[in-house]
C-alpha cells in the first residue's frame, strides 16, 4: 500500500505531533507515504471566503504535483480542511468543464496541469477502510485496556464529502478503537461541530460549541481526533471553556494515530506526546498501569 | 494587507456573484432544515432560512448588515441535510466573498482571510505564528493579541511555533497563480 | 349469463390487483391473479384502519351482484371467485407474443407445505428452531421459518420460508396430516457435479451432499468435467475457479456451450471473488465462498435445488396483463444518511410499524406501548416527507398519501388512549387534496387536538444513549426548539416495488426517472407497452380510493383489448345450470364424514358419531370417506350423493373454506343448488395440541354436525331465476368524463345514450389549452369527440336535459327533454352521472373591481386569446385557496395548485423576466407534480405561504393592484405591486342537487355527488346501478377524470354484460301477511335495497341490491322480514342443536 | 308565544265545564270530530268515543281516573291513512307518547289529528275502578279531584292509582297540540288550555276564551309531583332489578305466565300485525318438545313464556312509554309493567332516547353511529 501524503500547513506547525505520529504509525503498518516536496497551502477556509477560483486553484496545484509523478495511488490527508479542499477539486471538475479549463489556465503559470482522477482520501478513511481494524489489531502489542475513548470525527472529514461513513452517525472509528483494546465512549457528539475557525473570529460561539462537546465527553478518558483544527479547539481552550461552562471540563485529547501508536508500543517521543496540550496526568497514570 | 490580495477579491463582478447565489438557492422551499441544523443559528440575527428568503427577495442591504454568514463554521450540516440538495455552505462562502469584496465584511473575519491568503501568496504555506502576527498588525488592534496570548504562549512553550520565520520557498512563491486568478475573474 | 372467452393475468394481489381481478372476473374473463408474497392483500393486510371511517371496509369491493360466484367474507382473510385463480409465491418471468395474445411464464416458488393438507394446527411452527423478524409486524415481532404469513387468513395454512429454513426437517416429522414434504427422495434424482482440483474439497463436498440425499459426481479438472458433461446431463455443477490446466471460467464457458441450461455455481476463494462475479456475467448462477462450512454450504445447495427443481413453471396464454405490483417503502436507514436514527435509536418507527403497534393483531395486541421497552406511549411525533420531496433520497416527488396516513394514525393514537396521547405532526405542506380530506384534518386539529407543526425536522437524536428520541426543529419564526417524544413515527415515502426493474424488462413497460411505471398521457392505466396495463401504486403511490379507480380503469382497458381481439363479451350465451327443484320434497340430508385416512377414526369413536348423526331429524344417509380432499375421495362422495337422492348435503371435514369452489362444481354436476350444501369443521377438535379427551372431541363433533343438519334442514330450497337487464347505458354529461364512460361501454358492444345539456361536447375541457405535463387537451378533446360522434353504439342527445327517472338497476326509465320542449323516454340498465363542476366565482380579493384581477381559468383563456401578453407583464401575483379550505367551502379543489404552477411556468417560459409571486397555504403538488413545483422555484417563482387567519390584503388604487402578505419566515409584510393578480378560486358543484333528486342518489354537504363509500366504492352510488365520475363527484384533473370515467364504465359493464342478473342465494324477503309496514327495515338497509310501494302497500326488496347482510331481519320485530338461508326456524334448530350438546 | 286561555269552571263542576269546552270546540274549532273518553251507558265503563255531534258529549269525562285501553292504539287506527277530516283527540300524556312512537313506526299519521292532552294525575286499575266509581262515574271523578285538592293525594276511599302512574315522570303532556292544565291551577275557577303548536292555536282561537298565563305555582307543583314519582320509580327499578337479577329469578318472576298474550294486545306500542309468537316460527315440531324434555328430564309447559317476554322486551323496550296497560291486562297479576319499565329505562338511557318525547328523535335502532358501544363492537379482528 502506498499513498501520496499531503500533510498541510498545520501539521508543520501546531499539529506537528499529528504529522509525526501519522508517519510513525504508517511506517509500522508498512504503508508507504509519498511526499510532494513542492506542496503549497490548500487555501484553508480563507480562499473560499475570498475567491471561488482561488479556492479551487490552490488545492488543484497540489493534485497537479501528484499527477506529474505518475504513480497509481490515492492521496492520504490527515487534515480535514485540506482533505475537503483537495477533494472538492475533483468533485467540481467532474461537473464543470468551464472550471476545469480555468483551473488549468491558472496552473499553466507553473507549467502544471490537472485533469482529475486522483482520489483524495482522509487519513481516517484509509485507516478504517483500506487498513482496517484486523490489520491494526495484528500490530497491537500494548493493549490500551481499560481506556475509554470518545471518537471525535468533526465536520469536514465527513461532510460534505463522505462516502466512507455515515455523515450524521459515523461509526468507523469504533472498530479501530476496539482493535487497540480500548473501549468506545458512546456519545452522540462524534459528528458535531467544534466551532472551527470561529474560535478566531467568533470566540463566544466556538467556546459554546466546544463546551457542549467536552461536557458530553465526561466519562471518557480521552477524545480521539482526526483533524488539527478540532484538536486545537478541543485541547487548547479547556480552561476557558471550563470557566464559561462553570465546570471542570478538562480531558485528554489525542490524535487517533497517537493512540494507535501507543498500542503499537511506540514510545512517547516517537509520537510526540509531549507536544499535546491536553494529555492529562490521570491518563498518563492509567496508561502506565 | 497587500494590495494584490485586496484587488483579487474586488475582481469579482458583484452582481454576478449575487446572481449565482440566488440561482443556487432558487429551489429552496423554506423548510427550515438549514436553520435547524446550524450550530451557530442561535447567535445569528437572521436564521439561515431567513437569509435565503432575503436572497430570494433581493434584500441585499439587510443581508450584508447582518452577521449571519460570518458565523458559519463550515460544518456542512445544512448542505448535508437540505432536502433540495442545495449547496448552502458554498453559498455562504459566496456571501462571505461578496462581503469581503464590498468591504462590508466584519473587519475581524475579512482581515483574517486576507492576511491568511497574503501569507499563502508570499510563502506558499502558512506558519500560524507569522499569520497571527500579521493578522494583529492588519487589525491594528492593540488589544486583540492579548486574547490570544495564552494560546500563543502555550504553543511557544511546546515548541510548536518558533518566533523565527523559516523560508520554505522564495517570497512571492504563488504570485503567478494569484495574478492569473485575478485576471481570469476580472474577465468573467 | 354469457360465457366469455379470454383471460387476463394480474400481477400483484394487493388492493389494486384484487380490484382489477374482480372486475375482469365479474365480466366473465378467466383471471390469473399472482403475487410474489405468500399471502393476498399486499400492504393492506397490515393496515387495520382506513381513514376517514377509521375502519377497514375492504369487503365492500366484493361483488354486489352475482354474489354467489365469490366469497362473501372478509377480504383481508381471503378471496374466492369462480373466475379467479390465485397463485401465490409466484412471479411473472417471461412474456412473449402480442397484445391480445401473450404467452406468459409464471414461476411459483416451491410450496413445502401442501395447502390442501395443512390444517393450520401450528405444530410445525412450535417445533421450528429458526426465529426471524416477522414481516407482517414490520419486524416488530419474531416468527419461525415455518409460519403463518398473515394471522387472519382463511384458509390459513402455514408456509415455509426457504430463505431462513435450515431444512432440519423437524416440522415434517411432526406434521399430523403429512402436509409438509421436503421431498427428500426426489433429491436422489438430482445430479450434482463437483469440479475441484483438490481432492479434499471434492470428497468433503461429496460426503455432505450425499448425506443430504443428492446424487453426486466429481471431476478433478476442467477437461474431466467437460467430458462428463458431454456424456450425461447434470442438474447442477459446483465449479472451482482456480484450477491448473483449465480455469473455472473457461470450463464454464465451454460447459455453457454444450449445455446452456446447466446451472453452474462457482466456488471461489477470497482473492478471486471478482473473477466469480465476472463468471456470473457469463452465465454462472451464483458463487460460493471458500473455505466451506457444511452448515452454510448445504442449505445453499438445497435452496438452489428447491428453486431449480421444485419451483413450478407454468406457461399460459392471456389476452392482457395488468401490473399491480404495488410499491416499496423508503428505508430511512438504507441510504447512508440515517438522519432519523431509524434502527439506531429505539422508538423511532415507520408508519407501517406504528400501524402494527396499534393493530389488535399486532405485537402488543393494539395496546399503545413502545415495542422497545413496553413503556406506555404518551407523546408521539410524526415526521412527514421522510424520503419524499428530498433530493438526497433521489425523490423529487411527493408520496401523496403520507399526510392523511399520519393524520389517521394520530387520530387512532388519540382514540386508543382516550385522548391522552399528545400527537404532533411535523410537516412542510399538509396535502389534503382529496375529497373531504381537509375537513378530516381540521377535525383532527380542532376536535381531537392533534398538533400540526409546520416544520421539517432534519433529524432525530437521543436525549442520552438509548434514551427517548429528541427532536430539534425550527418553528416558522426561526426559533429553535427541542422536544422529547416517547415515539417518533417516520412517514416513510414511496419507492418502486422491489423487482420492478425486472418486471418492467420482462413486460417491456417503461419506467419513469424514479423507477415507477411510466403512464401514457391522459391515462392512469396505459403503459408504454400495448396490452400491458398498470393499476395502483406501481405508477406512483395512491390512496385506496384512487387505486381502486385506477384498477378499474386498467381492467376496462384490458377488457377492451380482449374484446377488440374477438375475445370479449360477444360470445354466445351459455345456458345456466338448472338445479333440481326440491322445494316440494321433505329435507333429506346426506352426511359425509371424512375420516382423514385413519387419524380421525383413531381420535374419536366414529361409530358412535355415525349413529348419533343418523338419528338426527331429516338425515337420510350417512357415509364415511377416507379423504375427500383427494380427487378420488371427492369422486366417491359425488357418486354417493347422486345415488342417495338426498336433497341436502352436509360434509364433516377440515377447512370448510376450501370447499366453496368444489361445492359449486358438485352442484353443477348433480343438479343440486350448492346453497343446500354445507361443510362443517369436525377436524379441529382432534388437532394435536388440542388436548381434548376422546369423549370431549366426540361431543364437539356431534355438536358441529347436528348444528349443520339443523341449518340445512330449514334451508329454503327455492331457486332464483334472475332479473332481466336492459343492456343499455345512460350517461348524463358530455364532458371528457361522460364521453370516456360512453366510449368505454360502447366499445364493448353495448348501446349508450349520451345526454348533454349544451350544444357542444367537451365541457370544461374546451377551455383548457395546456397541461402541466405539457400535453395538449385540445388534441385529446378533438380525438374523443370524433370517436364519440362516429361510434354507432353511442346515441347523442344534445341540448337535452333529464326530466325524470324511475326504475332500478337493470331497468331504468328516464325521460329527457330537448331544447324545443320535445321529450323522449329512454330505457337503460345503468346510469352514469358525469355532469362536471365549474370554476367557482368569488367576491374576495377585489375580484370584479379591476380588469387585472382574473381567475386562473381566465388567465389561461386570455393567454390563449392573446388578451394577455406575457411580454408586457412585469410582476404577477397569484393567490391560492380563494374561499377554499375554510367553511363553508372547506375542501381543496385539487387542481388549482397545478394550474398556478402551469400558468406560472408558462409565463416564465414566455418571459423569464416576470417576477411571479404565488401566495399559498399548502402547495398541493402531490405525487410527481412535486417536480413541477421544484421547476417553478428553479424558474424563480417566489412562493410565500400565508395563514388562513391572516390572508393577503389586496389594494386597488388608481388602477394599480397590490397584494400585501405576511411572509412567515421573515415575519414581516411583503407588498407586491402587481400587473396581474390571479385568483385560484377552485371548483364548485354545478347542478348535482337536481340530478340527485331525479336519480335518487345523494350529494355531500358541498353539493358534489356522494359516492357509496369513499375508499372502496368510489364511483358507485349507494343506489345500485347508478355511478358517478369526473368533477361532479369532486374536483380532479383531466387524467383523473378520465380514469374515473373508465372505472364507471367498468362498473356499468359488469351489469350490462348479462341478460339476466341473479341475486345471491342469501337475500332478504318480506312475508307480507306479517308485515305491519313500519318501514324500520327500509331505514336499516345499508344498501338502499328496500322501498315501500305505495300502490301495492308493500315493502319491496331489490334482490340485486340486497347484499344479504340481514339488518332488515334483525330489525323486524315479527320476522316479517327474513333472510333466505337464515330463517328463524333454522337458527333455532342450530341453537337447539348446540344447546343439546352443551346442557 | 304560546296562547294560554282559561276554561271557566261553572258550578265547581270540572267535568261539565270541560264538556262545555269540548262542545264549543266541536262547534267552532274547525274540526270534524272529537275523540274523547265517555262514560258509557253500560255501568261504570269509560271508553274512547269518536263524536261528531256536540250533543253527544254529555257523558264525556276524560278526567275519570281510569283508561281501560291506551287510546293511542285507536288513534293509530284512525290515522293510518288519510281520514277525510280533522279530528281532535283527547288523550293522557302516556297515550300521546305512545301515539308518537306509533307514528315513528309508520302506524299512524299526525296530519289529520289535533292532540289534546290533559295533565294526568293517574288512573286506577281496570279492576279497581268499578268499585271506586260505584253508580255515578262522573261524581266519582269529582270526588277524586276534590280529594287531591284537599291535599290527600290520589288515594281515595281505599283505592289508589296504579304503580305505573305512581312511577310516571311524565304527568304533563308537553308535546300535545293543546294542553289542558290542572296541576297548580285554581280548579275552583278555571282550567288552563294552552296551545303549543299552530294547529292547537287554530283550534282555540275561535272559542272566545279569555287569555291568561300560567300561574307561577304551576311550575313548582309540577316539579314536586315529578320528584315524588321519580323517587317511586327509582325504588321500583331497584326492586325489580333485584327480583329479576338472574335467569332463575326471572323465570320465577314470570312463572305465572300462561301465554295469553294479553299484555301484548294491551301494549300500545306493540304494533305488529301478527305477533311472531303466533306465526310458524314458534310452530315447533311435536317431536321437538320431547327432545327438549329429554335434555333435563322435565319441560315446563307451555314453553316460550320467558322467551316471549324477553323477545317483547327486545323489540319494544326502546319504545315503551310506561303506561302500565300490560299489568292492567294481565290475568295473573304478573308485574309486567315493572319489568318493562325497568328494562326500558336501561335501553333508552343507553341510546339517550326518551320514548314518545318528540317526532324529531329517531328511534334508536334506525340510527347507526359508528362510535357508539365501542365495548360491544370493539375493533378487533
Amino acid at each position: 500500500m502506498k499513498y501520496f501524503y499531503y500533510s498541510g500547513c498545520s501539521l508543520e506547525g501546531t499539529a506537528l505531533e499529528y504529522d509525526i505520529s501519522t508517519r510513525a504509525v504508517m511506517q509500522a503498518l508498512g504503508v508507504e507515504l509519498i511526499e510532494l516536496d513542492d506542496w503549497t497551502c490548500c487555501g484553508a477556509s480563507a480562499a473560499e471566503a475570498v475567491s471561488e477560483l482561488l479556492s479551487m486553484v490552490l488545492p488543484a496545484r497540489n493534485l497537479a504535483l501528484a499527477a506529474r509523478m505518475d504513480q497509481d495511488c490515492d492521496f492520504v490527508i490527515p487534515c480535514s480542511a485540506c482533505y475537503l479542499n483537495l477533494r472538492k477539486v475533483d468533485e467540481h471538475l467532474d461537473r464543470d468543464e468551464g472550471l476545469r479549463e480555468k483551473i488549468n489556465a491558472v496552473l499553466q503559470e507553473e507549467e502544471l496541469s490537472y485533469k482529475g482522477g486522483i482520489k483524495s482520501r482522509h487519513l481516517l478513511d484509509v485507516l478504517a477502510t483500506d487498513i482496517g481494524a484486523e490489520m491494526i489489531k495484528a500490530k497491537v502489542n500494548r493493549k490500551l485496556s481499560g481506556l475509554r475513548i470518545a471518537p471525535y470525527y468533526g465536520c469536514q472529514a465527513l461532510r460534505p464529502y463522505g462516502g466512507y461513513d455515515d455523515p450524521e452517525e459515523p461509526r468507523c472509528m469504533e472498530p479501530l478503537i476496539e482493535a487497540l483494546g480500548a473501549e468506545v465512549h458512546p456519545w452522540p457528539m462524534g459528528a458535531k461541530c467544534c466551532g472551527a475557525g470561529l474560535m478566531t473570529t467568533k470566540k463566544e460561539i466556538a467556546l459554546e460549541l466546544t463546551g457542549e462537546l467536552l461536557k458530553a465527553a465526561k466519562g471518557a478518558d480521552c477524545i480521539a481526533t482526526v483533524c488539527p483544527m478540532c484538536q486545537m479547539n478541543l485541547d487548547s481552550y479547556q480552561k476557558k471553556v471550563s470557566q464559561v461552562k462553570g465546570e471542570d471540563l478538562r480531558i485528554s485529547v489525542l490524535y487517533l494515530p497517537q493512540l494507535i501508536g501507543m498500542a503499537f508500543g511506540l514510545n512517547a517521543e516517537a509520537l510526540k506526546l509531549d507536544l499535546n496540550m491536553a494529555y492529562t496526568d490521570s491518563l498518563r497514570t492509567k496508561l502506565k498501569n | 494587507m497587500s494590495e494584490e490580495t485586496r484587488e483579487l477579491s474586488e475582481g469579482h463582478a458583484e452582481e454576478d456573484l449575487m446572481a449565482a447565489i440566488r440561482e443556487n438557492i432558487k429551489a429552496c422551499m423554506q423548510c427550515g432544515t438549514c436553520t435547524g441544523s446550524c450550530g451557530s443559528a442561535y447567535a445569528m440575527d437572521f436564521t439561515p432560512r431567513q437569509m435565503w428568503r432575503m436572497v430570494q427577495l433581493g434584500m441585499v442591504d439587510e443581508i450584508f448588515n447582518s452577521r449571519t454568514f460570518s458565523l458559519c463554521s463550515s460544518c456542512y450540516y445544512c448542505t448535508l441535510r437540505c432536502p433540495r440538495g442545495l449547496p448552502l455552505t458554498e453559498s455562504i462562502h459566496g456571501l462571505k466573498q461578496l462581503a469581503v469584496a464590498k468591504g462590508v465584511a466584519e473587519k475581524k473575519g475579512a482581515r483574517f482571510y486576507q492576511t491568511f491568503l497574503d501569507t499563502v501568496r508570499r510563502y506558499g504555506r502558512v506558519r500560524e505564528m507569522e499569520l497571527m502576527a500579521r493578522y494583529f498588525i492588519a487589525m491594528k488592534s492593540p488589544v486583540l493579541p492579548l486574547s490570544f496570548t495564552p494560546l500563543g504562549m502555550k504553543l511557544m512553550m511546546k515548541g510548536k511555533v518558533s518566533p523565527e520565520m523559516p523560508q520554505f520557498f522564495r517570497p512571492g512563491k504563488l504570485d503567478g497563480i494569484f495574478r492569473k486568478v485575478k485576471e481570469l475573474e476580472a474577465r468573467s | 349469463m354469457r360465457k366469455k372467452i379470454g383471460s387476463a393475468l394480474v400481477v400483484g394481489a394487493g388492493i389494486s390487483g384484487i380490484r382489477s381481478a374482480l372486475d375482469l372476473a365479474e365480466l366473465g374473463y378467466q383471471v390469473k391473479l399472482i403475487d410474489r408474497a405468500p399471502n393476498l392483500g399486499g400492504t393492506l393486510t397490515q393496515l387495520d384502519y382506513q381513514f376517514p371511517s377509521d375502519h377497514c371496509g375492504m369487503c365492500k369491493m366484493l361483488p354486489l351482484v352475482e354474489r354467489d360466484s365469490s366469497s362473501q367474507y372478509c377480504l383481508r382473510k381471503g378471496l374466492f371467485h369462480q373466475n379467479i385463480e390465485i397463485m401465490l409465491n409466484t412471479e411473472l418471468v417471461e412474456m412473449e407474443g402480442e397484445p391480445g395474445k401473450f404467452e406468459v411464464t409464471l414461476r411459483q416458488r416451491p410450496a413445502v407445505v401442501d395447502p390442501e393438507l395443512c390444517i393450520g394446527c401450528g405444530e410445525c411452527s412450535r417445533v421450528c428452531p429458526v426465529e426471524v423478524a416477522d414481516e407482517f409486524n414490520a419486524g416488530l415481532a419474531k416468527r419461525k421459518a415455518v409460519y403463518l404469513p398473515v394471522p387472519h387468513n382463511i384458509p390459513n395454512n402455514y408456509v415455509v420460508d426457504l430463505d431462513s429454513c435450515t431444512m432440519c426437517g423437524e416440522c415434517e416429522k411432526i406434521c399430523p396430516t403429512g402436509a409438509i414434504d421436503f421431498r427428500w427422495e426426489a433429491r436422489s434424482q438430482f445430479k450434482i457435479l463437483v469440479v475441484d482440483d483438490e481432492l479434499i474439497v471434492r470428497d468433503s463436498l461429496k460426503d455432505w451432499l450425499i448425506e443430504e440425499g443428492f446424487d453426486v459426481d466429481t471431476a478433478e479438472s476442467g477437461p474431466a468435467a467437460l467430458e462428463k458433461i458431454a456424456k450425461q446431463p447434470y442438474h447442477l455443477m459446483l465449479l472451482d475457479i482456480k484450477m491448473p490446466e483449465m480455469d473455472g471460467v473457461e470450463v464454464l464457458q465451454r460447459a455453457k456451450d454444450m449445455r446452456p441450461e446447466l446451472p453452474v455455481v462457482m466456488m471461489t476463494a477470497y482473492a478471486t471473488v471478482e473473477t466469480a462475479v465476472e463468471a456470473m456475467k457469463i452465465g454462472a448462477l451464483d458463487y460460493l465462498m471458500k473455505p466451506f462450512d457444511p452448515d452454510t454450504l448445504v442449505p445453499l445447495v438445497v435452496k438452489l435445488y428447491e428453486n431449480l427443481e421444485r419451483a413450478g413453471e407454468l406457461k399460459m396464454e392471456v389476452g392482457a396483463v395488468i401490473l399491480a405490483a404495488g410499491f416499496g417503502s423508503f428505508d430511512p436507514a438504507g441510504n447512508g444518511l440515517n438522519t432519523y436514527g431509524y434502527g439506531e435509536i429505539p422508538n423511532v418507527v415507520t408508519s407501517i410499524e406504528f400501524e402494527r403497534i396499534v393493530s389488535a393483531s399486532g405485537p402488543s395486541q393494539g395496546k399503545l406501548v413502545r415495542p422497545s421497552d413496553g413503556k406506555e406511549i404518551r407523546k408521539i411525533a410524526w415526521l412527514q416527507c421522510v424520503g419524499s420531496r428530498d433530493m438526497h433520497a433521489d425523490a423529487d416527488y411527493c408520496s401523496s398519501i403520507c399526510c392523511m396516513f399520519s393524520v389517521k394514525e394520530a387520530l387512532l393514537a388519540k382514540e386508543r388512549s382516550n385522548g391522552q396521547v399528545e400527537a404532533a405532526i411535523f410537516y412542510m405542506d399538509m396535502r389534503t387534496f382529496g375529497k373531504d380530506f381537509q375537513r378530516y384534518r381540521d377535525e383532527a386539529e380542532k376536535t381531537y387536538g392533534v398538533r400540526f407543526q409546520r416544520s421539517r425536522v432534519h433529524s432525530v437524536e437521543q436525549k442520552e444513549l438509548g434514551g427517548d428520541p429528541r427532536i430539534v426543529y425550527t418553528d416558522i419564526t426561526g426559533t429553535g426548539r427541542e422536544e422529547i417524544f416517547d415515539l417518533v413515527v417516520l412517514a416513510a415515502g414511496q419507492r418502486p416495488p422491489a423487482g420492478s426493474d425486472v418486471l418492467a424488462e420482462t413486460t417491456g413497460v417503461e419506467l419513469n426517472q424514479w423507477g415507477f411505471c411510466q403512464l401514457k398521457p391522459f391515462s392512469l392505466s396505459l403503459t408504454s407497452q400495448d396490452g400491458v396495463y398498470v393499476a395502483g401504486s406501481f405508477s406512483g403511490l395512491r390512496d385506496i380510493s384512487e387505486s381502486v379507480i385506477q384498477a378499474s380503469s386498467a381492467s376496462l382497458r384490458a377488457s377492451g383489448l380482449i374484446h377488440s381481439k374477438g375475445g370479449g363479451l360477444a360470445e354466445a350465451s351459455e345456458s345456466k345450470v338448472a338445479f333440481r327443484d326440491v322445494s316440494r320434497e321433505p329435507p333429506q340430508v346426506m352426511v359425509a364424514l371424512c375420516t382423514c385416512g385413519d387419524t380421525f377414526t383413531q381420535a374419536v369413536q366414529i361409530k358412535e358419531v355415525e349413529s348419533f348423526v343418523s338419528n338426527l331429524d331429516s338425515v337420510s344417509h350417512v357415509h364415511r370417506f377416507g379423504s375427500i380432499c383427494t380427487q378420488e375421495g371427492w369422486n366417491q362422495l359425488e357418486q354417493a350423493m347422486e345415488a342417495s337422492g338426498a336433497n341436502r348435503l352436509l360434509i364433516g371435514s377440515c377447512m370448510p373454506y376450501l370447499y366453496t369452489r368444489k361445492l359449486r362444481d358438485l352442484g353443477a354436476n348433480i343438479g343440486l343448488n350448492p346453497a343446500l350444501m354445507e361443510v362443517v369443521d369436525i377436524r379441529s377438535s382432534v388437532f394435536p395440541g388440542n388436548n381434548s379427551s376422546q369423549e370431549q372431541a366426540s361431543r364437539e363433533i356431534r355438536l358441529a354436525l347436528s348444528m349443520g343438519v339443523g341449518k340445512l334442514k330449514g334451508m329454503d330450497p327455492s331457486v332464483s331465476t334472475g332479473t332481466p337487464i336492459a343492456q343499455k347505458g345512460l350517461v348524463v354529461g358530455g364532458g371528457i368524463a361522460g364521453m370516456t364512460s360512453a366510449l368505454g361501454i360502447a366499445e364493448h358492444g353495448f348501446e349508450v345514450f349520451l345526454v348533454e345539456k349544451t350544444e357542444e361536447l367537451g365541457g370544461n375541457l374546451r377551455h383548457l389549452y395546456r397541461t402541466l405535463e405539457g400535453n395538449s387537451p385540445q388534441e385529446l378533446l378533438e380525438q374523443t369527440i370524433s370517436k364519440v360522434q362516429r361510434h354507432p353504439n353511442i346515441h347523442l342527445h344534445m341540448n337535452s336535459r333529464v326530466l325524470h327517472s324511475h326504475g332500478r338497476v337493470g331497468r331504468f326509465i328516464t325521460t329527457i327533454e330537448k331544447e324545443d320542449g320535445s321529450g323522449e323516454t329512454l330505457e337503460h340498465g345503468v346510469t352514469i352521472l358525469a355532469t362536471g363542476g365549474k370554476e367557482a366565482t368569488t367576491e374576495s380579493y377585489g375580484y370584479g373591481q379591476s380588469d387585472i384581477i382574473v381567475t386562473q381559468h381566465q388567465l389561461e383563456e386570455q393567454l390563449h386569446s392573446g388578451q394577455i401578453d406575457p411580454a408586457e407583464l412585469g410582476v404577477v401575483a397569484m393567490i391560492q385557496c380563494v374561499d377554499s379550505r375554510e367553511e363553508p367551502r372547506n375542501y381543496c379543489s385539487r387542481i388549482c395548485c397545478s394550474s398556478a404552477l402551469k400558468n406560472a411556468l408558462y409565463l416564465k417560459e414566455q418571459n423569464p423576466e416576470i417576477d411571479i409571486y404565488i401566495l399559498y397555504r399548502d402547495i398541493m403538488a402531490y405525487g410527481f407534480l412535486e417536480t413541477y413545483y421544484t421547476q417553478a422555484r428553479q424558474a424563480g417563482v417566489i412562493f410565500i405561504q400565508y395563514d388562513v387567519d391572516d390572508k393577503p390584503k389586496v389594494n386597488i388604487e388608481n388602477g394599480r393592484v397590490s397584494a400585501a402578505v405576511t411572509d412567515p419566515i421573515l415575519g414581516r409584510e411583503v407588498v407586491v405591486e402587481t400587473d396581474l393578480l390571479v385568483l385560484s378560486t377552485g371548483i364548485a358543484p354545478e347542478g348535482q342537487g337536481k340530478l340527485a333528486e331525479i336519480f335518487g342518489v345523494e350529494t355531500n354537504q358541498d353539493g358534489f355527488f356522494q359516492e357509496a363509500e369513499y375508499k372502496w366504492r368510489p364511483v358507485d352510488f349507494l343506489r345500485e346501478g347508478v355511478f358517478t365520475c369526473g368533477m361532479s363527484h369532486s374536483p380532479r384533473n383531466i387524467t383523473e377524470s378520465i380514469a374515473m370515467a373508465e372505472a364507471t364504465a367498468q362498473r356499468a359493464l359488469r351489469i350490462l354484460a348479462s341478460e339476466r342478473l341473479t341475486a345471491g342465494s342469501t337475500v332478504a324477503e318480506v312475508r307480507y301477511s306479517l308485515c305491519s309496514l313500519c318501514e324500520k327495515c327500509i331505514e336499516a338497509c345499508p344498501y338502499g335495497a328496500r322501498w315501500r310501494d305505495e300502490d301495492e302497500e308493500k315493502i319491496m326488496v331489490d334482490e340485486l341490491s340486497c347484499q344479504g347482510c340481514g339488518s332488515c331481519a334483525a330489525v323486524c320485530p315479527n320476522s316479517a322480514s327474513v333472510l333466505r338461508g337464515y330463517r328463524d326456524q333454522q337458527i333455532f334448530s342450530v341453537i337447539d342443536a348446540a344447546l343439546e350438546e352443551i346442557f | 308565544m304560546a296562547t294560554t286561555v282559561k276554561i271557566p269552571i261553572k258550578d265547581q263542576n270540572l267535568v261539565s265545564s270541560l264538556q262545555d269546552f269540548f262542545k264549543a270546540m266541536l262547534r267552532d274549532g274547525g274540526i270534524n270530530g272529537l275523540m274523547v273518553a265517555q262514560h258509557l251507558p253500560t255501568k261504570n265503563s269509560v271508553m274512547p268515543t269518536l263524536v261528531t255531534d256536540p250533543d253527544k258529549l254529555d257523558t264525556a269525562d276524560p278526567l275519570a281516573p281510569v283508561f281501560p285501553i291506551n287510546a293511542a292504539k285507536v288513534v293509530s287506527k284512525l290515522t293510518r291513512k288519510p281520514l277525510g277530516g280533522k279530528v281532535a283527540v283527547v288523550l293522557r300524556p302516556c297515550e300521546i307518547r305512545a301515539f308518537i312512537e306509533l307514528v315513528k313506526l309508520k302506524q299512524g299519521r299526525v296530519d289529520d289529528v289535533v292532540l289534546i292532552g290533559m295533565d294526568c294525575l293517574g288512573a286506577y286499575s281496570n279492576v279497581q275502578y268499578p268499585d271506586f266509581a260505584g253508580d255515578n262515574g262522573m261524581e266519582a271523578t269529582l270526588r277524586f279531584y276534590r280529594n287531591i285538592q284537599e291535599g290527600k293525594g290520589t288515594a281515595c276511599d281505599g283505592f289508589d292509582v296504579s304503580p305505573a302512574c305512581k312511577a310516571c315522570e311524565h304527568p304533563i303532556p308537553e308535546n300535545a297540540d293543546v294542553l289542558i292544565g290542572l296541576v297548580g291551577v285554581d280548579l275552583k275557577d278555571h282550567l288552563l288550555a294552552k296551545a303549543n303548536t299552530p294547529r292547537g292555536e287554530e283550534l282555540l282561537e275561535n272559542l272566545g276564551l279569555s287569555s291568561t298565563s300560567e300561574p307561577e305555582k304551576r311550575g313548582k307543583e309540577i316539579e314536586k309531583l315529578v320528584t315524588e314519582r321519580l323517587s317511586y320509580r327509582d325504588q321500583m327499578f331497584v326492586e325489580t332489578s333485584e327480583a329479576t337479577a338472574d335467569v332463575g329469578k326471572l323465570v320465577s318472576y314470570l312463572g305465572n305466565c300462561v301465554n295469553c298474550y294479553n299484555c301484548r294486545v294491551a301494549c300500545p306500542v306493540c304494533y305488529c300485525k301478527e305477533c311472531v309468537f303466533l306465526t310458524d316460527v314458534f310452530d315447533h315440531e311435536p317431536s321437538q318438545y320431547l327432545r327438549w324434555a329429554k335434555r333435563k328430564g322435565i319441560l315446563k309447559m307451555p314453553t316460550d313464556t320467558v322467551f316471549f317476554h324477553l323477545t317483547r322486551i327486545a323489540h319494544m323496550s326502546t319504545a315503551c312509554i310506561g303506561c302500565g296497560q300490560c299489568s292492567n291486562a294481565c290475568p295473573n297479576n304478573i308485574p309486567v309493567m315493572e319489568l318493562f319499565r325497568t328494562m326500558a329505562h336501561y335501553t333508552q338511557t343507553a341510546f339517550d332516547y326518551v320514548a314518545g318525547r318528540s317526532l324529531e328523535d329517531d328511534p334508536p335502532l334506525s340510527v347507526f353511529r359508528e362510535d357508539e358501544f365501542q365495548e360491544v363492537v370493539a375493533k378487533s379482528h
